[in-house]
């Protein structure tokens, strides 16, 4: 390759999976900072549950890549301390199913620690757990609860759609002087995508028009952005103009920018993979009925999971969760055109 | 196609364009354009919906031709494969 | 009492260490009935030569992480009365901004990483404090504080196991007082020997009089030692006993008058003493001298509380974040 | 009586444990006192003699109530000093202690989650009660804006509810534009089509009323030659399939419409006393419904779509209005409307304005007709373009200005 193709290979945006993107953010922290450690189940030899640590411990070896016991509570906690104790941790629980085992320790010291000590003990740690459903593995390993953790007052909490913001947000939430939790949602791994070569640090406290419109906001994050985009390119046939509005950060919500969307289109559809009552979308829907309430011109519409443990037969999760073509019905009700 | 196949097409085409016209009472040599009260916009509807059925592309020259329903299955058996 | 007899101003530090505890606790009892300090109380009173013979063992760069029931070990560990006082009147003085209270005393300048309401939740905090320094090389010793009712706890379990895993260096100090709250021991725990049961992780563990000063001291000495040259967690049983209820107020049915009598024979302070005297450590006057200058500094301590200044509402959400910018 | 607990408010004397005349200690048990939790001991922190019981055993009193005087140490009164009652007593509903590993604050065990709540309650039954109108925020904040009566209003948003594009439809309507095309969606499942038919009828008659009554209408009026334009539209659609073919409609349209971003009084409202120029060129496009009645609804940014793509929209359009899919928000936004293009029959056409919308252009059919040009007579395929417009928003000049500008556009259909 002559210089001009290599600097243009270089140059030239790669098409690369969700999963690499996050690869190449955990070993760009690494090399960065030597205070940056990963740890977590399964996470070394094996090269994560879901292959995103995969050559890491052979690049950085065991001190820096360590494998835990499965005691979600003490490695968290100890992810913690070691915070307190000047590292970096990151620390990855498997699934947010098992966060469960560690919610004492992530609610009761990580979140509240700064405030509790009147201001001395800040916790600079990094959790990573994948989140979601749509691979048919039941009940138990299927929650979508970021929207629980989004509730804590003391924690961030982020949710990376684009192949950009896998690659993007590890690094700022490692600079963070507070506990930040990063969900990944299980279906994106595999999906590929374009990222630019100098991909590097993105901003973690805004919102992104994902897409422009006039009629309506679709509000979505995570695993349901791709929907929400899907939903939208279905309307413009039927001549409806959506925004899609990925949302990023579910803690702190980005309230500005999604009443400056619902401002334009008078009408919201929020997406969220999580049971209605009490979900993040109730959240995004009551900050929009406070702070746009003159603006609407429909009542806020939610498109969520069915409030039921998630069912393992195909057809029946598929009909449990939010989809394209309930989005569009959401829409249709919200223009008044009816179903 | 037969002529029976591209009367069918026909009056598919004009209900798709005229959805609230009685085609029933439609005479074979009544004027299209007065009995279904069809302007220049639902003519070249019915136009592009007579190419998808058939595959005859009309030209513009030709839309005389297809004044009544019976012009139309003439010009049109004529010329579908 | 087996240890050899401290000289005599090692001797008065001990003395003075657990009597200032002692004394502290006794004007807390008197401040809970009298409404100034609210919300739950546990005091120390009878196991202060655990928290002062263990904190003997300890350099000011160690970290200490203890539970709810740590006035003993806060004070030990040199966190003045007055912020400790004022932290319990809910004043903006106090060692946590009046935000934490009895139970969440913090002071990140002498790595005391505070008290935790949670049975067993400051063992994970202190493995990873333990592997914090391990990681940076550091010859540092976290020296973590529980009670016998945390050996229940899963949270326990999985901090052994991790500390002996990655040979971490913990000092793992169990406070056995018989009593989780009002549960002896018997009836909660299949295996009621502490020490074989953190033997079972692979870590040196053996039983101490907590009721002798210097039996607690030397034990820590030997165990901090091993623990700062790398050879791993080392466990504590530490026997002692509460002379007053779990916290202010229980009725105290799950146990008799006589056992606390008994227990109020083995009391460390006038162990200490009468060990003091009988080597010709302690001279006239010395215990009134002590008393006059803690009763000076418990007095000093609550009027400091009483002045003190309530926080602000405005800073409510202050410290949520590190970045007051970070509102939700 | 001092507090014995976090949540404790008052206490019950059981029973004396000293009497007068009695020395006591510092430490000393005194009494027995019962919280209703548990009986507890109840020391002093003075030393002294008792001089006199206050309380007697069997009587509750609340915390902070001296129960007894003492004589000799200190004369304070006995027991601890009445604090201050703490005015917000700590209301904490643990039985006292609470086992420290359930946070003591927080109130007595949760009560197990509360059965999944019933599914949320149905949306208001499509007929809301007659007296209470449903109108969005929205609508209601354009109501006050434009002065529009909603109670007037016959509402096509969910659930039948008034919404924007009603109240500027009414403030605004199009000359016999105004109730949805006669094909409503569920929004008004009640009327039929007569029904619909009438309503829009009824409204296009307010409307033209109000038209004329408030609006000084002026009128102009030109014959436009297309040859060229035609014979351009000829040989475009030669090479075109079928299905992009392009009609003289989509000429007339885009040359109003770059016309109208020449001569910008033509383009906006008459609002509140004032003309305020409409920031975007939004062409409402007269459609005839076969079952009586007009609509004009917005072909949006006419000024910036290329011919092809307006085409395509128009067809849309017209689809989709005759179909009765419209959507509200299409129906207010036009900024200038053109009516009739070409298809009556008739050689001129006269609008009336759609208020608040400033003009209104017409266009006749396109025949053939004598046409002298450098002293020769020829025939020419020719149009009548009208123009009525609001004479309180432009005059006369302007008007012209605008209808030779779009002859002049017409005149190289190449650019449109």
């Amino acid at each position: 390759m002559s210089e001009a193709e290599r600097v243009a290979a270089a140059a030239a945006p790669r098409r690369i999976s969700y999963r690499e993107a996050l690869r190449e953010a955990l070993r760009d922290a690494l090399s960065r900072d030597e205070r940056v450690f990963l740890m977590g189940e399964d996470v070394g030899r094996y090269g994560g549950c879901f292959g995103v640590s995969r050559g890491l411990l052979e690049e950085f070896g065991p001190e820096r890549i360590r494998d835990t016991p499965l005691s979600e509570s003490a490695f968290v906690g100890a992810g913690i301390g070691a915070a307190l104790g000047g590292m970096r941790p990151i620390v990855e629980i498997m699934t947010v199913n098992f966060s469960l085992l560690a919610l004492d320790q992530i609610v009761n010291t990580a979140a509240a620690l700064l405030h509790m000590s009147g201001g001395q003990l800040a916790v600079p740690l990094v959790i990573r757990m994948t989140t979601g459903a749509g691979r048919q593995l039941a009940a138990q390993h299927s929650h979508s609860l970021e929207g629980w953790y989004a509730h804590i007052p003391g924690l961030k909490v982020l949710a990376p759609a684009t192949h950009e913001d896998a690659r993007g947000m590890l690094w700022t939430a490692l600079e963070d002087p507070d506990p930040v939790l990063l969900f990944e949602h299980g279906a994106l791994y595999n999906v590929e995508g374009e990222l630019a070569a100098d991909a590097g640090p993105v901003p973690i406290d805004r919102a992104a028009v994902r897409r422009p419109g006039r009629d309506v906001s679709l509000i979505a994050y995570g695993g349901t952005l791709a929907k929400a985009l899907a939903a939208a390119d279905a309307l413009t046939g039927e001549g409806i103009s959506a925004e899609v509005i990925d949302l990023r950060t579910l803690r702190p919500l980005d309230t500005e920018t999604i009443l400056a969307s619902v401002a334009r289109t008078h009408r919201a559809v929020v997406v969220d993979e999580g049971w209605r009552s009490g979900s993040l979308s109730a959240e995004v829907a009551a900050r929009i009925a406070e702070g746009a309430f003159y603006e609407l011109d429909a009542p806020v519409e939610r498109v969520c999971s069915a409030e039921v443990p998630m069912p393992y037969a195909k057809h029946l999760e598929e009909v449990a969760l939010p989809q394209a073509p309930r989005i569009v019905e959401a829409v249709r009700r919200a223009l008044g055109a009816g179903a | 196609m037969t002529r029976e196949q591209i009367r069918a097409a026909v009056l598919a085409a004009l209900g798709d364009v005229a959805p609230e016209a009685d085609l029933a009472a439609l005479a074979p040599g009544a004027e299209l354009r007065d009995a279904l009260d069809l302007d220049s916009m639902d003519f070249l509807g019915f136009v592009q919906r007579l190419a998808a059925a058939t595959g005859v592309e009309v030209p513009e020259e030709h839309y005389a031709q297809l004044a009544t329903l019976e012009g139309c299955i003439g010009y049109l058996a004529a010329r579908a494969a | 009492m087996t240890a050899a007899p401290p000289e005599r101003d090692h001797g008065l530090h001990l003395l003075r260490e657990m009597l200032r505890i002692r004394r502290f606790e006794e004007r807390c009892a008197e401040l809970y009935g009298a409404e100034k300090i609210r919300g739950f109380l546990h005091l120390y009173i009878g196991e202060e030569a655990v928290a002062v013979g263990v904190l003997q063992a300890l350099a000011p760069e160690d970290a200490v992480v203890a539970t709810y029931r740590e006035h003993g070990h806060a004070l030990a560990r040199g966190l003045t009365a007055r912020s400790i006082m004022a932290e319990m009147f809910g004043r903006v003085e106090g060692c946590s901004r009046g935000r934490g209270g009895s139970m969440h005393l913090f002071d990140a300048a002498r790595r005391f990483y505070g008290g935790n309401a949670i049975v067993g939740g400051g063992l994970p905090l202190a493995v990873g404090l333990a592997l914090a320094d391990r990681m940076r090389g550091r010859p540092q010793v976290t020296a973590c504080f529980f009670g016998e009712g945390a050996v229940a706890e899963g949270e326990f379990h999985e901090s052994m196991n991790l500390a002996a895993l990655w040979r971490l260096p913990v000092l793992f100090c169990c406070e056995n007082n018989l009593y989780a709250m009002g549960t002896a021991l018997s009836r909660s725990e299949s295996e009621t020997d502490l020490c074989l049961k953190a033997a079972s992780y692979e870590m040196p563990a053996w039983p101490v009089d907590g009721m002798d000063v210097l039996a607690v001291e030397e034990s820590a000495r030997r165990a901090a030692l091993a623990v700062r040259t790398g050879a791993g967690p080392v466990f504590l049983e530490l026997r002692t006993y509460r002379f007053r209820a779990h916290s202010m107020y229980d009725p105290q049915l799950y146990r008799s008058k006589e056992e606390v009598e008994r227990w109020k024979q083995r009391d460390p302070l006038p162990a200490l003493e009468a060990r003091l005297a009988e080597a010709g450590l302690l001279a006239e006057g010395d215990r009134e001298a002590l008393e006059r200058e803690i009763a000076a500094e418990i007095d000093d301590a609550v009027a400091f509380a009483e002045a003190g200044q309530l926080e602000p509402v405005e800073m409510l959400e202050r410290f949520v974040l590190s970045d007051p910018r970070g509102a939700p | 009586m001092p507090s014995l607990g976090a949540d404790m408010e008052a206490g019950t004397l059981v029973e004396w444990r000293v009497a007068p005349g009695q020395a006591v200690r510092r430490g000393d048990i005194v009494a027995l006192v019962d919280t209703d939790k548990a009986v507890i001991e109840v020391e002093i922190w003075e030393d002294g003699i008792v001089e006199e019981l206050l309380v007697p055993p069997g009587r509750k009193v609340p915390v902070g109530t001296p129960l007894a005087r003492l004589r000799g140490a200190s004369e304070a009164a006995p027991a601890p000093a009445a604090p201050a009652r703490a005015t917000a007593a700590v209301s904490m509903a643990p039985p006292e202690p609470a086992p420290p590993s359930a946070p003591p604050l927080a109130p007595a065990r949760v009560s197990p989650a509360p059965a999944a709540p019933p599914a949320p309650p149905a949306p208001l039954a499509a007929e809301a009660p007659a007296a209470r109108v449903r109108v969005t925020p929205l609508a209601r904040r354009v109501a006050r804006a434009l002065g529009v009566d909603l109670a007037a209003l016959h509402g096509t948003g969910p659930g039948g509810a008034i919404v924007r594009a009603d109240v500027e439809r009414a403030a605004a309507p199009a000359p016999a534009a105004a109730a949805r095309p006669p094909a409503a969606a569920a929004a008004s499942p009640v009327a039929g089509p007569a029904e619909r038919a009438a309503g829009l009828r009824r409204a296009t008659a307010a409307a033209m009323a109000r038209s004329k009554r408030e609006i000084p209408h002026y009128y102009l009026g030109t014959r436009i030659d297309l040859s060229r334009a035609l014979a351009w539209l000829a040989a475009e659609n030669a090479q075109r399939p079928v299905a992009e073919r392009l009609l003289p409609a989509a000429l007339l349209l885009r040359a109003v419409a770059l016309a109208a971003r020449e001569v910008a009084e033509m383009n906006g409202f008459w609002l509140e006393g004032e003309f305020r120029p409409a920031t975007a060129v939004h062409l409402g496009v007269g459609i005839s419904l076969r079952s009586g009645g007009l609509v004009a609804p917005a072909l949006r940014d006419a000024d910036r779509k290329p011919l092809a793509v307006l085409m395509r929209e128009l067809g849309d359009l017209v689809r989709r209005t005759r179909a009765g899919v419209l959507r509200s928000s299409e129906f207010g936004e036009a900024t200038l409307t053109v009516t009739n293009l070409g298809d009556q029959g008739v050689e001129t056409v006269h609008g009336v304005i759609q208020p608040p919308q400033v003009a209104l252009v017409g266009f006749g059919r396109i025949a053939e007709q004598p046409w002298a040009e450098h002293g020769l007579l020829g025939v020419r395929p020719l149009v009548h373009a009208s123009l009525a417009a609001d004479h309180r928003a432009s005059d006369g000049h302007r008007g012209g200005r605008f209808l030779t500008a779009v002859d002049r556009l017409l005149q190289e259909p190449e650019k449109l």
